[in-house]
């Protein structure tokens, strides 16, 4: 059988140290592939162990001692131990840190090396999510002799290796002859770079890449369904698709703008003409394929003259003028257009403005400078981001944030789980953003292949099991 | 005796017709940009349906008569898509031209009537933004003023400068010595009257040729910046994005990089065809050549 | 020669510095952080300022212009801020790509179109001459990106003949390299050579009409020879200027044609670079673009001395 | 039989008769002139025998040489034909050879191709035709290019090239118009001497009769493709029988009936009309070096003179003398290096447009080429009164058009005309015009630059007629700028002769055209073709 395998990739990493980067790029080249963390997430999107064997929690949820597995060895063939978790994680929360997602570590207290096979992490406040938040990209466990040159260079304790970065075109990576787990079926796996659309179809097509997890060409689906060298499997994943309102701005301050606007919008129609089908609607800030999913789709059902009069009643039936700012995926830039036409039924017109991440990672993001926005919120379970004071969307509302905070001290399943509904049920009525859906993973690659993730609970593309059939 | 070495086009307008008509490139180009600029003139009052109204339920449907060019993928008529991004691409093409025109020809005719160090300088300005690769440009340009049409026309009109003011001054220089300008400054004629007076009909023709191939490849600009996503916006379909859009859905609904294609094609065509023809009727020594 | 020479070059170092003030001024506004870029969007805001700092973009505008130019001239090209490589080593990379690429196209289109211009030229007014003059005409209205797509959907999705696109780097054999640069070299030649057959074409004519083309008949020479031996030569200057010129369309065709065939070329990186506000990459890549077309119109401008001996002691 | 005999031969371009019955021979070792207005056929003529006739052209009729009908000749055969057995020179020595290659390879080219010699070979015979025609080897060596050379030397390039395989005919198509009499007598002369020794027949083709009278044996006169009369030179000259050729011959040396001003002594307190003191004008030289130029170009060398109102003075002299920039300058349309210029003793150098206004008015020009000195985009009412410009308060839409009216009666043109392009003219009609043009301000004093050398002979003496009776009319003054001495003796009462930028000769028209003193004088003098002379030395020659 092939050892070898070609993988698409929609964007170039700009560096390839997870720890330093909140590009989910870097994590689709080397999260479990080439860094593992003390717990890694699987494909359902659950916890399991990686470098930490097991683990213990003190009554109080506070103490978290990891059993670390040993004869582990970084790339480079330096040792790890407890000291390099100690190192990552100190690393990762210090003042001086250029970690992406600090947050995830804003709890820890202390980190302490037991012995070099335990680490033992206090927490100021006991957290639910701190075993998940550990399996992330930003919390993979780095060695300190290489951490400085990880983003041109990385080294990990993952079952492959880093070869080579032709920059702008692909990156290679090759079997680690010494991992200490289960060996990998590749011998070598080249990470191609593939922007735009219609390239990535053409590569496809003519089977330069073998496989295009999220393949960015839905359109294409139909016809890649009816080749039988392909075979095309359609996930779920994290990222919440949204309409995002400026709650802070008038006329959006006013909750029956923002109702108006929900009824306005026809959730399907927008799946059907940006996604070309590919997509669940959501009411929520909530994945559909989570257990403590709620459906609330038909809170605001598409209803434009229910949703003319709310406009009337909020005293804008002479219609208003607003911009409509669009980041650069399909998603966006397509479903941009589509919401701009169904709020024009309304007599909101939209000024459409496509803006560059980074723009509007400052302008949107930053500044909060905008009207409305279309993006998509791919952080697994990120719903307390309606909880954060100042965020983008300026929202506010002591209810939620209550709910929120019970959350983060409840460890009970059921418990967490009702409040999530309650959360999800807020969100929905306040009509804080239009939730339009949940983005869908689309997959191509060849049918002989076989271990590749359908789902993304976190973006990834673990390679650990992948093989080919013949 | 007649018929002596006439280096500038005669203005008979009387015949300029007749002869027209009698070539092939003039008439095939003329009829093309007629019936582009009527498509888009048209799209003002009328389009077979509204292109900003998205009928997502009948997406992608190949031509047939209800839609002569078929549907894209929001369901909108591609008919009425690219009449309407005829008139984007004319009006970005043309007002681009004007600001080329506007301050490129004004510059070539100051450089050539005042000569020296100053035709100097300003002809190494001129070189500086001729070494700029001009897409570069417009894309650093629209990087920084966000996209849209209007930075698009800018974008692509700075461009324009130096190729107009490198054809005024050329044309100019080469009238300055003439006779008739040496008259006209012994009957105490200054450089801005005789510019005004006598070196810009004269050069008339040689910007309206030019004007034609800027046209042209104002089109060809813009269809490039909109392909990039640089260009005009959505709502407004333009026929570059059009061709973006169709990229990935060349084998599901070739119709829809087909038509819009064509029409950059065509217009273009029929645009340099047009140059083509009138330099061949306004340029003398072509057409003693026939 | 000499003279021409320094004055040229004191030209073209002018301009240079003139285009580095408008690049590092037209970048200075452009909106966008390359550090809250680099971050993304939960990063918080010390460990923003804290990259900021690192990548030196809290100092001073008019330092930063002068460190730059100064490394410049020490051959310093600075980091690039989203690879953190050198700029020096990216930009090399890339033009191992681009550079042959541009000059595979560029002979492509001059041996396809002064051929074609010449027998077109020769055969002024019959048949042949209408259907090279119309296949040109089309050639130079096609955009080549609606071009560079059909080539991809016939000869890599249809017929399988050649990569959809991509690079597989000189590393991986000269044969398989080159291959990837067939597609796209052809669809950035195309209009090219359609423009430059006209040009070829329509000087030809006007050197056939000079006195001394009829001096040559009156010798005895066959019209070929004449051809030949004494217009082609007087028309390489007009065909030459288009040559120079065309190698900055070229060069800025590459943006377009790089991103359909995904190739890891400078046009790409610019690209990218904008759009993820990697300045300094922009700078430089804007600086080495316009330095090339500097020189090659520089060696155009001697090769009219080359070719026109009334030129050598201008 | 005769070496090329032309018989009834019709040419068409593009279904335009050119040449209707065409009826031509030439002897080995004959010198036959073929002489007519412009636009008459000559070229036409010439161009059939070598077959090079432009595209859409169709001959028919019979053009032997040798006994070969060359109009059935496939290209191949006229290609052996062409350089070998028939050369051709033509009239623009500037143009005619390929800038970018060496004399050298021009002159060996054809050597090498009908007589399949080497390059050394060929190159040897190049060197010894070159030096034939007058361009020795250790002054003119064959790696030259053209651009080295002056116009005369090129031409003699040119005709080394046609000559170099001593062809048994010649075709001159104006081999000299283009260059002054002096160059044209050498050129001339060298033309005669080939077609002695080789007994070479030459086809001379020209509209100058004085010239063809005194190169030629026979004479054919062309008028509108047909052959007006044919025989030999002296008798068809002297006897005038065809009307046609009476008018050609008068009006080639017709002198207006003018009443010459008279020449009186000028008091020194007595302010001239125009005078010109010290004048000189240097012209940059090339640039050699990033700091460096070669040394300026004196055009025009301390000049100084006086000109009364009423006087008539023509400034004679070899091309690139000076002549014009001297005009320009006191047309105040180019600064001088040093020297003063005064008009009715306003000093003018160094004056603004502004300021210069009302001396402009009564200074005008008329240039040389009748068709470029007219912007072809305005109207003639235009045009003419472009000039009124000058006029201080400006005039009224009508008072501007009475003038334009009324100065084109004087010229002879109706006021139907103010409405047409300068394009709808004759050549002469736009001579006319332009000198309506200058007239229009009242000016007291003309400076024409060669305005009649782009003309026919018929026409060129309408305009001398009107020059000179406007010169008697208004009292204008005149600066008349020729090399043509036949014009000047027409018109003028005084001459200055310039040289290498300074005035060497100055004096009664008639004293120095008939007694020149100086050398420079003397070679134009000499170099001048004149009708009766010519005419009357063939007829002693022939007894
Ligand atoms: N290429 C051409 N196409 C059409 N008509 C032409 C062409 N060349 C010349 N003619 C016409 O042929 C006629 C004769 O021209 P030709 O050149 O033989 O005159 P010419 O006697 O040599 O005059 P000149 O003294 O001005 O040289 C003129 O009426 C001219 O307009
Ligand atoms: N603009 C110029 N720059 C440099 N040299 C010039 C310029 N104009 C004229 N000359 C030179 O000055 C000299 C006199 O030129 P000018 O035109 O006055 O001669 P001319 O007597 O009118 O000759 P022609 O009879 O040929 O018209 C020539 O050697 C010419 O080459
Ligand atoms: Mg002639
Ligand atoms: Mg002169």
């Amino acid at each position: 059988a092939r050892t070898d395998l070609v993988l698409g990739v929609v964007l170039e990493p700009p560096h390839l140290d997870p720890t330093a980067g909140a590009a989910a790029a870097i994590d689709e080249v080397v999260y479990a592939n080439v860094f593992e963390g003390l717990t890694r997430i699987d494909e359902t999107g659950s916890v399991q162990p990686a470098l930490a064997e097991s683990w213990t929690i003190s009554p109080d949820g506070k103490v978290y001692t990891f059993k670390l597995h040993t004869g582990v060895k970084f790339h480079d063939g330096s040792t790890f131990d407890a000291e390099d978790v100690k190192f990552s994680l100190d690393r990762a929360r210090a003042a001086d840190s250029t970690n992406a997602q600090k947050g995830l570590f804003a709890q820890i207290d202390t980190v302490e090396a037991v012995d070099p096979a335990t680490v033992k992490v206090t927490l100021k406040q006991p957290q639910g999510a701190f075993l998940y938040n550990m399996g992330w990209g930003d919390a993979v466990i780095v060695a300190p002799e290489s951490a400085a040159t990880n983003k041109e260079k990385p080294v990990g304790t993952g079952p492959f290796k880093f070869e080579n970065w032709a920059r702008g075109s692909s990156i290679t990576i090759v079997k680690n002859p010494d991992y200490w787990g289960t060996p990998v079926a590749l011998d070598k796996a080249e990470f191609r770079v593939i922007p735009d659309p219609a390239a990535a179809t053409a590569a496809v097509l003519s089977g330069d890449v073998q496989a295009f997890p999220f393949f960015p060409a839905p359109e294409a689906r139909a016809q890649l369904e009816a080749d039988p060298r392909f075979k095309v499997t359609i996930g779920t994943t994290e990222g919440e698709t949204i309409l995002s309102i400026n709650n802070k701005k008038p006329p959006f301050d006013n909750i029956k703008v923002r109702q108006a606007i929900a009824y306005a919008i026809d959730r399907q129609a927008i799946i059907d003409g940006a996604m070309f089908g590919l997509g669940t609607p959501i009411g929520s800030h909530f994945a559909p394929h989570n257990p403590a999913y709620i459906d609330l789709t038909g809170t605001y059902p598409h209803n434009v003259e229910k949703a003319k009069e709310l406009m009337k009643e909020a005293g804008l039936q002479d219609g208003i003028k607003v911009t409509l700012k669009l980041p650069p995926p399909p998603y966006a830039r397509r479903g941009g257009e589509i919401i701009a036409s169904q709020l024009r039924e309304i007599g909101i017109e939209c000024e459409i403005v496509p803006v560059e991440w980074a723009d509007w990672l400052q302008q949107v993001f930053k500044d909060k400078n905008f009207d409305l926005t279309i993006v998509s919120h791919t952080e697994p379970n990120d719903i307390d981001i309606y909880s954060r004071k100042d965020y983008y969307f300026g929202y506010d509302n002591p209810a939620f944030d209550k709910v929120i905070e019970e959350l983060n001290v409840t460890s009970d399943e059921a418990k967490r789980k009702e409040l999530y509904g309650q959360a999800q049920k807020i969100l929905a009525d306040d009509a804080v953003v239009g939730f339009l859906f949940e983005l869908a993973r689309m997959n191509v690659w060849d049918a002989k292949l076989e271990g590749l993730w359908v789902n993304a609970p976190i973006q990834a593309n673990d390679l650990t099991k992948v093989h080919w059939t013949e | 005796m007649d018929t002596p070495v006439a280096p500038i086009a005669t203005p008979r307008t009387d015949d300029f017709w007749p002869r027209a008509f009698a070539n092939r490139s003039f008439v095939i180009g003329f009829a093309i940009t007629v019936i582009i600029a009527f498509a888009a003139a048209l799209s003002f009052v009328w389009t077979p349906y509204d292109v900003t109204h998205l009928v997502v339920s009948d997406k992608l449907k190949p031509p047939s008569a209800a839609h002569w060019f078929g549907t894209d993928h929001f369901g909108r008529d591609i008919l009425s898509m690219i009449m309407v991004g005829a008139r984007n691409s004319i009006a970005v093409a043309l007002v681009a031209i004007g600001i080329g025109m506007g301050i490129g020809v004004p510059l070539g005719c100051w450089a050539a009537a005042r000569g020296g160090w100053l035709d100097e300088v300003l002809m190494r300005f001129n070189d500086v933004v001729f070494a700029f690769p001009a897409l570069l440009s417009a894309i650093m340009i629209t990087a920084i003023f966000g996209p849209g049409a209007v930075n698009a026309i800018i974008a692509i009109g700075i461009f324009n400068i130096p190729v107009f003011a490198r054809v005024a001054r050329a044309g100019a220089i080469a009238l300055w010595p003439r006779e008739f300008i040496l008259a006209a400054r012994a009957a105490g004629k200054g450089r801005l009257l005789i510019t005004v007076e006598h070196i810009l009909p004269n050069i008339a023709n040689l910007l309206l040729v030019q004007g034609t191939i800027q046209f042209a490849l104002g089109i060809l600009a813009e269809a490039s910046l909109s392909y990039v996503g640089l260009g005009a916006q959505p709502p407004m379909p333009s026929w570059g994005r059009m061709l973006f859009e169709a990229q990935t859905m060349i084998s599901i609904a070739p119709h829809m990089a087909l038509f819009p294609g064509l029409a950059i094609v065509i217009t273009v065509l029929g645009l340099n065809l047009l140059g083509d023809g009138l330099s061949d009727l306004l340029d003398p020594k072509l057409r003693r050549q026939r | 020669m000499t003279p021409f020479l320094l004055k040229r070059l004191g030209i073209g170092i002018v301009t240079l510095l003139l285009a580095s003030i408008v690049v590092f001024a037209m970048l200075e506004v452009v909106p966008g952080d390359p550090a809250r870029m680099m971050l993304g969007m939960n990063a918080t805001e010390d460990a923003v300022q804290a990259l900021r700092e690192q990548m030196g973009l809290n100092q001073p505008l008019i330092m930063r212009y002068l460190s730059w130019i100064g490394g410049f001239l020490t051959g310093d090209f600075g980091r690039s801020y989203t690879y953190s490589v050198p700029v020096a080593q990216l930009v090399a990379e890339r033009s191992a790509v681009s550079l042959p690429l541009a000059l595979i196209s560029l002979f492509l289109s001059t041996v396809i179109a002064i051929p074609v211009g010449l027998y077109a030229a020769a055969h002024r007014g019959k048949a042949s001459d209408t259907v090279a003059m119309g296949a040109s005409q089309l050639g130079v209205a096609i955009p080549n990106f609606w071009f560079a797509l059909l080539l991809v959907y016939v000869f890599a999705v249809a017929l399988r003949m050649l990569p959809a696109g991509g690079f597989p780097g000189w590393g991986a054999g000269v044969w398989p390299a080159l291959k990837a640069l067939i597609l796209p070299a052809i669809a950035l030649a195309l209009p090219q050579a359609a423009i430059l057959a006209r040009v070829t074409r329509s000087a030809l004519l006007d050197v056939l009409n000079e006195d001394y083309i009829r001096t040559a008949r009156a010798k005895g020479l066959p019209r070929n020879t004449v051809l030949w031996r004494h217009a082609l030569r007087n028309a390489l200057i007009p065909v030459f200027t288009i040559l120079g010129l065309q190698f900055s369309f070229l060069l800025a065709g590459t943006i377009i044609i790089e991103n359909v065939f995904y190739l890891p070329g400078l046009g790409r990186l610019v690209f990218q670079a904008i759009t993820q506000r990697d300045l300094i990459v922009v700078e430089s890549v804007v600086m080495l673009l316009v330095a090339t077309v500097i020189v090659v119109n520089l060696l155009v401008d001697l090769s009219y001395a080359v070719i026109d001996p009334r030129l050598r002691n201008a | 039989m005769s070496l090329l005999e032309i018989e009834s031969l019709n040419l068409e371009i593009d279904g335009t008769p050119i040449l209707r019955n065409v009826e031509l021979s030439i002897d080995r070792g004959e010198i036959r002139g073929l002489v007519g207005e412009s636009g008459s056929g000559k070229s036409m003529t010439a161009l059939t025998v070598m077959q090079l006739l432009p595209l859409g052209a169709r001959a028919t009729g019979q053009v032997r040489f040798d006994g070969k009908n060359l109009l059935a000749a496939s290209e191949n055969e006229m290609c052996q034909l062409r350089g070998d057995d028939i050369g051709m020179v033509f009239q623009e020595p500037m143009t005619a050879l390929n800038p970018v290659k060496t004399i050298g390879e021009q002159v060996a080219e054809g050597i090498r191709f009908h007589t399949r010699a080497s390059r050394p070979e060929a190159e040897d015979r190049a060197r010894k035709i070159l030096d034939r025609v007058g361009l020795p080897e250790v002054k003119y060596p064959l790696s030259r290019y053209p651009h080295q050379l002056s116009g005369g030397q090129r031409q003699r390039v040119v005709i080394a090239i046609a000559t170099a395989l001593n062809p048994r005919l010649l075709i001159a198509d104006e081999p000299t118009t283009a260059l002054d009499v002096v160059l044209q007598a050498q050129i001339l002369d060298l033309l005669r001497d080939l077609c002695h020794e080789n007994k070479m027949g030459l086809l001379l083709i020209s509209h100058d009769l004085a010239v063809v009278a005194d190169m030629t044996d026979n004479i054919t006169i062309l008028r509108g493709g047909q052959v007006m009369e044919e025989g030999d030179t002296a008798r068809v000259l002297s006897e005038q029988t065809h009307p046609y050729t009476r008018q050609l011959a008068l009006a080639s040396t017709h002198v207006p009936a003018r009443r010459k001003h008279p020449l009186v002594q000028h008091q020194p307190a007595e302010t001239p009309l125009l005078k010109v003191t010290s004048l000189t004008r240097d012209y940059l030289g090339q640039r050699i070096g990033f700091f460096k130029r070669s040394a300026p170009t004196r055009a025009v060398n301390d000049v100084s003179f006086s000109l009364w109102p009423g006087q008539s003075v023509a400034l004679v002299g070899r091309s690139g003398c000076g002549k014009s920039t001297l005009a320009r300058m006191i047309l105040a349309l180019d600064p001088p290096t040093s020297g003063s210029i005064e008009f009715e003793g306003i000093e003018i150098t160094g004056k603004s447009e502004a300021e210069l206004k009302p001396i402009r008015r009564h200074m005008q020009v008329v240039f040389q080429d009748p068709y470029g000195s007219f912007d072809p985009r305005q109207n003639v009412a235009r045009l003419v009164s472009e000039p009124l410009h000058l006029l201080q308060p400006t005039l009224g839409s009508k008072e501007r058009r009475e003038r334009v009216e009324k100065a084109l009666n004087e010229v002879g043109l109706t006021t139907s005309d103010l409405e047409k392009y300068p394009h709808e003219f004759s050549g002469g009609q736009r001579q006319r015009l332009s000198i309506a043009r200058a007239l229009i301000t009242r000016p007291k004093l003309i400076i024409a630059d060669e305005p009649v050398s782009a003309l026919d002979v018929s026409i060129r003496s309408q305009i001398l007629d009107l020059i000179a009776s406007l010169n008697a009319r208004y009292n204008l003054a005149f600066i008349f700028i020729t090399h043509d001495l036949t014009v000047a003796r027409a018109i003028t009462d005084d001459v200055f002769v310039m040289h290498e930028g300074r005035i060497v000769e100055a004096g009664r028209t008639e004293s120095v055209l008939e007694n020149p003193q100086s050398k420079p004088a003397q070679e134009l003098v000499s170099a001048t073709p004149d009708l009766h002379r010519a005419i009357a030395r063939k007829l002693r020659e022939q007894g």
